[in-house]
Parts: C-alpha cells; structure tokens; sequence
C-alpha cells in the first residue's frame, strides 16, 4: 500500500485541547514551526476544545501565561497556509468565527476529516 | 452539609461537569475556575439553571476573561479570588472535577 | 480566631492550574487566612524539581513557591513517596560528601529537591487534614 | 458556619479514574491507608470510571502493572468499612456487581451524593 | 487514504472516542488499546457498527482482559500486538486518540 | 525491503500506555519491522529521568528503554526544550568538572537524564517522520 515518496510527505498536526492548563498547544505549535523552517509541507488542525486556541480577544498574560497565542503570526512566515478549524466544534461551544489570526478555513465536519485524511503523518495534541 | 463544587475543566472534554452536576445538592454552589470557565455556555450548565434552580454558580471573572469566555446569564456570578476564598469558608466543605 | 487552610496540589509547575493555586495562597495572606501548609502529591510533586528551566519571560512557578515559604512562612511539604516515583529524590549519593569535596566543589549535589520543600510522608497529609479549618485540592 | 471539631472530622477519597493507565488509583488507596493507620475516620468512594478499579476477574500482572488491586484487601485491617459505589455509574458500563472485595455498598447516585456531602474533607483522585 | 484511529482512552471519561467517531470515514479502523478497551461496551461504539456498518473495529485482547472487559459483538475483532503492527503498515496513516 | 517505523512518546515512566509503546517495539524487532527511532516528547520525556525510582516489583520503563537500545539499537531521541521544561537537564554544572574531581568522585553529575538516551531538538522529529515508512505515536 506504501506509494508515499519522501517528497511528498505531508504532515498534520491536530490541536484538541484548550491553550492554558497544559503545554500541548505550546507543543504542538513548537513542532509546527520546526516542519515549517525545515520545508515540510505541513497542515494545522483544531477541533474540539482545540478551537479555544483560535479564538480572538484571549488575554493570556492577565493569567500570567506567556502569550504563545501571538506566537501562530509566524506561521505565515514559514509559508504554513493549511490551517484547518471544525464548524461543529465553534458551533457546539457557541463560539463566533473571530479569530486572532487570518487565513483560517472552517470546514464541516465531513470535509474537515477528507482533508486529514490526506495527510501521510499525523500528530495529535 | 452544603458543598462547594469547584470545576476546573472544560465540560466539552472531559466528564467532570457532568459528574459535578450528577453529585450536586440544592445547597451547593458551583464554582468555575481555570478551564472550567469554558462551561459558561455548556449545554449541560445551562440546563441545570433549570432543573436545579436553588443551587449558586459562581466564576472566576478574572479566568473567564483571559479565555475570552462570557455569559449572558445574570444567575452566574462573576468573582475575584478573594471571594473564592470567601466561598471557602462560607461552605462546609469542597470538592475539586478536573 | 484566624481561619486556617490547607491546599492540596496536584499538578505540575508547567500548568496554569499551579498559578490559580499560588493565587489562592496570595489571596489567603491578604485576607489574613493562615495557610497551615500545601502539601504536594500525585504530578504536583514535580513543582519541587531543582533544576526545572522555564524561559525567563514565562511564569516562574518555582520563585513564587520560594517566596511564598522566605515571606510568609509558608511550609510546602513534599510527598517523597510520589516525588520517587517521578525521579526527585534526596538521596543522590548513597554516601556522605568529605569535607574536601564539599570545599572544592560546592554544588556537589545528594538532592534534585529544591531545598524550600521539606521532604515528607503522606503522614503530613493526615496532619494537615485534621489541623486545618478547610482544606482545599487544586 | 463551621462547628467542625478534630476529634470528628471525616475524610471521603472519591475515586474517578479508572485503574491502570494513571498513578490516581493507587496514590488514592496509599493516602487512604496512611488514614487508617492514623486511625482518622476516612470513606472511600467509586464513581463514574473509577468503579472500574473495583470490579472482579482483572488481570493487572498480564499487562505488567503491579497488582495494587490487592492491595485493597488491607482496608479491612484499617477497619475501613464505608465503601461506596455509584450504582448508575455501574449500569452506565453495562458492569455486573462483581467485585474483587466485599462489603463495598452501591448506592443509587442520589443515596451516593448525600454520603459524600457528610464527609468534611473531601479529596478527588 | 484510509485512516487506523487508535483509541486509547475510556470514552466515558474523555471525549476522545466521540472524536474519532466524528473523525472517521467508511474505509477507516477502530482500534482499541489500553484504556480504550473500556468502550468494548460505550453506547456510542455500539451505535457505530450501525450507523458506519464499512468501518472495522478491533481491540487489543491482551488489554480488554486485563480490564475484565468483553463485548458479545462478533463484529469486533480480538488482536496480538503483532497483529496491531500489520494494521499499521495496512492503513495509509493512523491517528491516535487519547 | 524490510518496512520500517519510527514511535512518538508522550505518555509518562508511570503509566501503562508507556508499557504498551515497549511492547509495540518489542513486536516491531520479533516481526521484522525495523525501529529507526523513537522520539521522547511532551510528558514522555520523563522516561529519560535517571533517578526514577520504582519499586523493584513494579514495571522498570528505563530498564526496558536502556535493553532496547543496548541489545536492538533502537535510537531513543529524548526532546531536549520538552525535557528542560520538566526539570530534566544535561547542564547540571556549567563548568567543566576538572579531572582531580572526575578521578575522586566518579558520581559527579552533569546530567540527570538516563546516558541510554540521545539529546535531541524537534529537528529530530522532522527526521524520523520523513524517514519512517509509518510513524505511530503513543
């Protein structure tokens, strides 16, 4: 079944957890940035409470966490584009489509995971 | 005795607000803290402004706002942590869902 | 009287959760709430690691706890138990230093535990318990 | 509000995890047990997936993790004797009430609550 | 590309096999391992075999027996570790739950 | 041509999910299937502790890290930012030890983390996943 090449391996790195109480956000930006700087086509995706780390008007150092939030303008910087955010997951959290970067696509459910699907190498955070 | 339930994560990922909810008494209160504020607009909170009216649900301001997180219900009441401390010893005893 | 509290915490020094925990000591001492002691367990042994880098621009869980024993005396007690099991230990060396290590090279190390946390058994927990007016778990 | 004197001050440790894949479990019977040896009136409480620390035929040394199960023998000898169980909880996980020690109570979650709120130090593993 | 998702917690605690059940397209596996044997029994696994009759599902026998957990669906596959290396060189990638 | 699999781990020294990623090495060396590296990130950077200590009837998650390199090479990557993060470091003392102290004290530490282990930045991971016909993380 193996017809990847390493040319055209794509990676995805899938965010589910809220920014604030744990280092998984960090993490998994931390390792974004690093595919990114070494030229790997690499995708961003948020669902469920991975949404949280999307959304605009957070405050991160009024709880005196470090606004690694401000760290996801350099995705652009690396040419990372594919930033990925589930409908249903903003929808079941009541959340509007304000987000504190641009450039991100909400997709339905049903395309969002067709786009995952495509991807050779999948981390989830 | 009247407890006080404090949440600490998100309803949306884990069971902890439904087993909040489950174990929660008419003299209770609910305290939103940290990434329990994200309960603010859950589903299952919402109904138990309902089904357990008598029962007080109070939250962080200061987490809720750092999370962009808000409500439009004027039955929850925004806190500061000296009234979390307040709430402390208001109740006879606590109990942490994260 | 002055009311009296103890703070069980249970997760780790990269987590926000332990800044809300140290808030609620800083909260306690302002409003004149003696905290009896916080005793650390389960991931929350991990705030006593020595030799924890966090980037000097993000929050500085350990210095908090630090300042929080040097100014207000408030005792932070260790499970050694869980600590072990998490890779703290005091006993580095199985041996006692020589006066001559210890003059030549003074960070000569038999501990990973920050000297601020008092290295305890769950014994300190029934302590705290049955002493404190309140205990809260955070 | 507080007419709590030492001498009566209850301990519940209420369990909510399930046995295996975290530490909560068995740091949750060692605190349990240092209670006892202190001779301090102490509970234990299972709920949600925390009944299935309790349930029968469990094979822990097939997976290499050390039979702390047993363990839960030496709360008789500590005359720990309130050991409750949330009946829904059991019915939820389609469980049989097969358990691996005796006089453990199941109760239906409002019986289950009400014990809980007696106790006045409650700690949540 | 067909997907191997690895479920490796309860989903009565986290919402880690909803996800993977909302994530997953017909040509798709279910794996169970440790924690995640505990939902041999979850109502919204049993749903699944309804509602995506296409996707397969299979569990670690080692881990469900150690848990005391066993299912009566014939639908649901008892597998070795070695069997779980073969599915993961079958699937075109894997994503794991937990 | 033998397939081959690199393994992300996150899990903790004390959790059985760290059991299991071991035994899907052991599985990957008994099929055939060839390890080219396992990369230690997030809360799996703990099995690189070298003081864990646990009790001697109880799993040994380091003694299994150090037989699968020692005896099947397989490369463990431990992320060396993750690690810091978590009070692991390889800079103990930011002096060369001289060699009066290397020959009196042979237990002078420079390091808390396990030999067996490779400090590695995330440009490893990078590595591994475009190597690695199949990359599964535990």
């Amino acid at each position: 079944m193996s017809d990847v090449t390493q040319a055209t391996k794509t990676v995805a790195i899938v965010n589910t957890q809220a920014p604030f109480s744990s280092a998984a956000g960090k993490e998994a930006l931390d390792a974004a940035l690093i595919f990114g700087s070494f030229e790997q086509a690499i995708s961003l995706f948020f669902i469920g409470d991975g949404v949280f780390q999307m959304i605009g008007d957070q405050n991160a150092s009024s709880i005196a966490v470090k606004d690694y939030l401000k760290t996801f303008s350099a995705l652009e910087f690396y040419d990372i584009e594919n930033i990925y955010l589930c409908k249903e997951s903003l929808n079941e959290r009541n959340l509007p489509a304000n987000f504190h970067i641009d450039n991100i696509q909400v997709l339905a459910q049903n395309e969002f995971s067709q786009r995952l699907h495509s991807h050779h190498v999948i981390y989830r955070f | 005795m009247a407890m006080l339930h404090i949440v600490r994560d998100s309803g949306f990922t884990s069971n902890a607000l439904a087993q909040c909810l489950n174990m929660s008494l008419p003299r209770d209160a609910i305290l939103l803290m940290d990434d329990g504020c994200y309960n603010l607009q859950h589903p299952l909170l919402l109904a138990a402004l309902t089904k357990q009216p008598d029962i007080s649900i109070y939250f962080v301001s200061l987490h809720a706002n750092a999370r962009a997180q808000y409500s439009e219900q004027t039955l929850f009441t925004a806190i500061t942590f000296d009234d979390v401390l307040k709430l402390i010893f208001t109740f006879d005893n606590s109990i942490t869902w994260s | 009287m002055q009311n009296t509290l103890a703070l069980v915490v249970t997760t780790p020094p990269n987590s926000n959760l332990t800044t809300s925990a140290i808030n609620l000591v800083h909260a306690a001492i302002e409003n004149n709430v003696k905290v009896i002691g916080v005793f650390f367990y389960q991931d929350g042994v991990l705030n006593a690691a020595k030799h924890l880098s966090i980037p000097s621009d993000e929050f500085q869980t350990l210095t908090q706890w630090q300042q929080l024993n040097s100014r207000y005396d408030v005792p932070l007690y260790l499970c050694i138990s869980a600590a072990e099991k998490r890779g703290l230990t005091d006993e580095l060396n199985n041996h006692e230093p020589s006066s001559h290590e210890l003059s030549h090279e003074p960070s000569q190390e038999t501990s990973n535990i920050d000297s601020v946390f008092t290295v305890s058994g769950l014994g300190e927990l029934v302590e705290l318990t049955s002493k404190a007016e309140r205990v809260v778990q955070l």
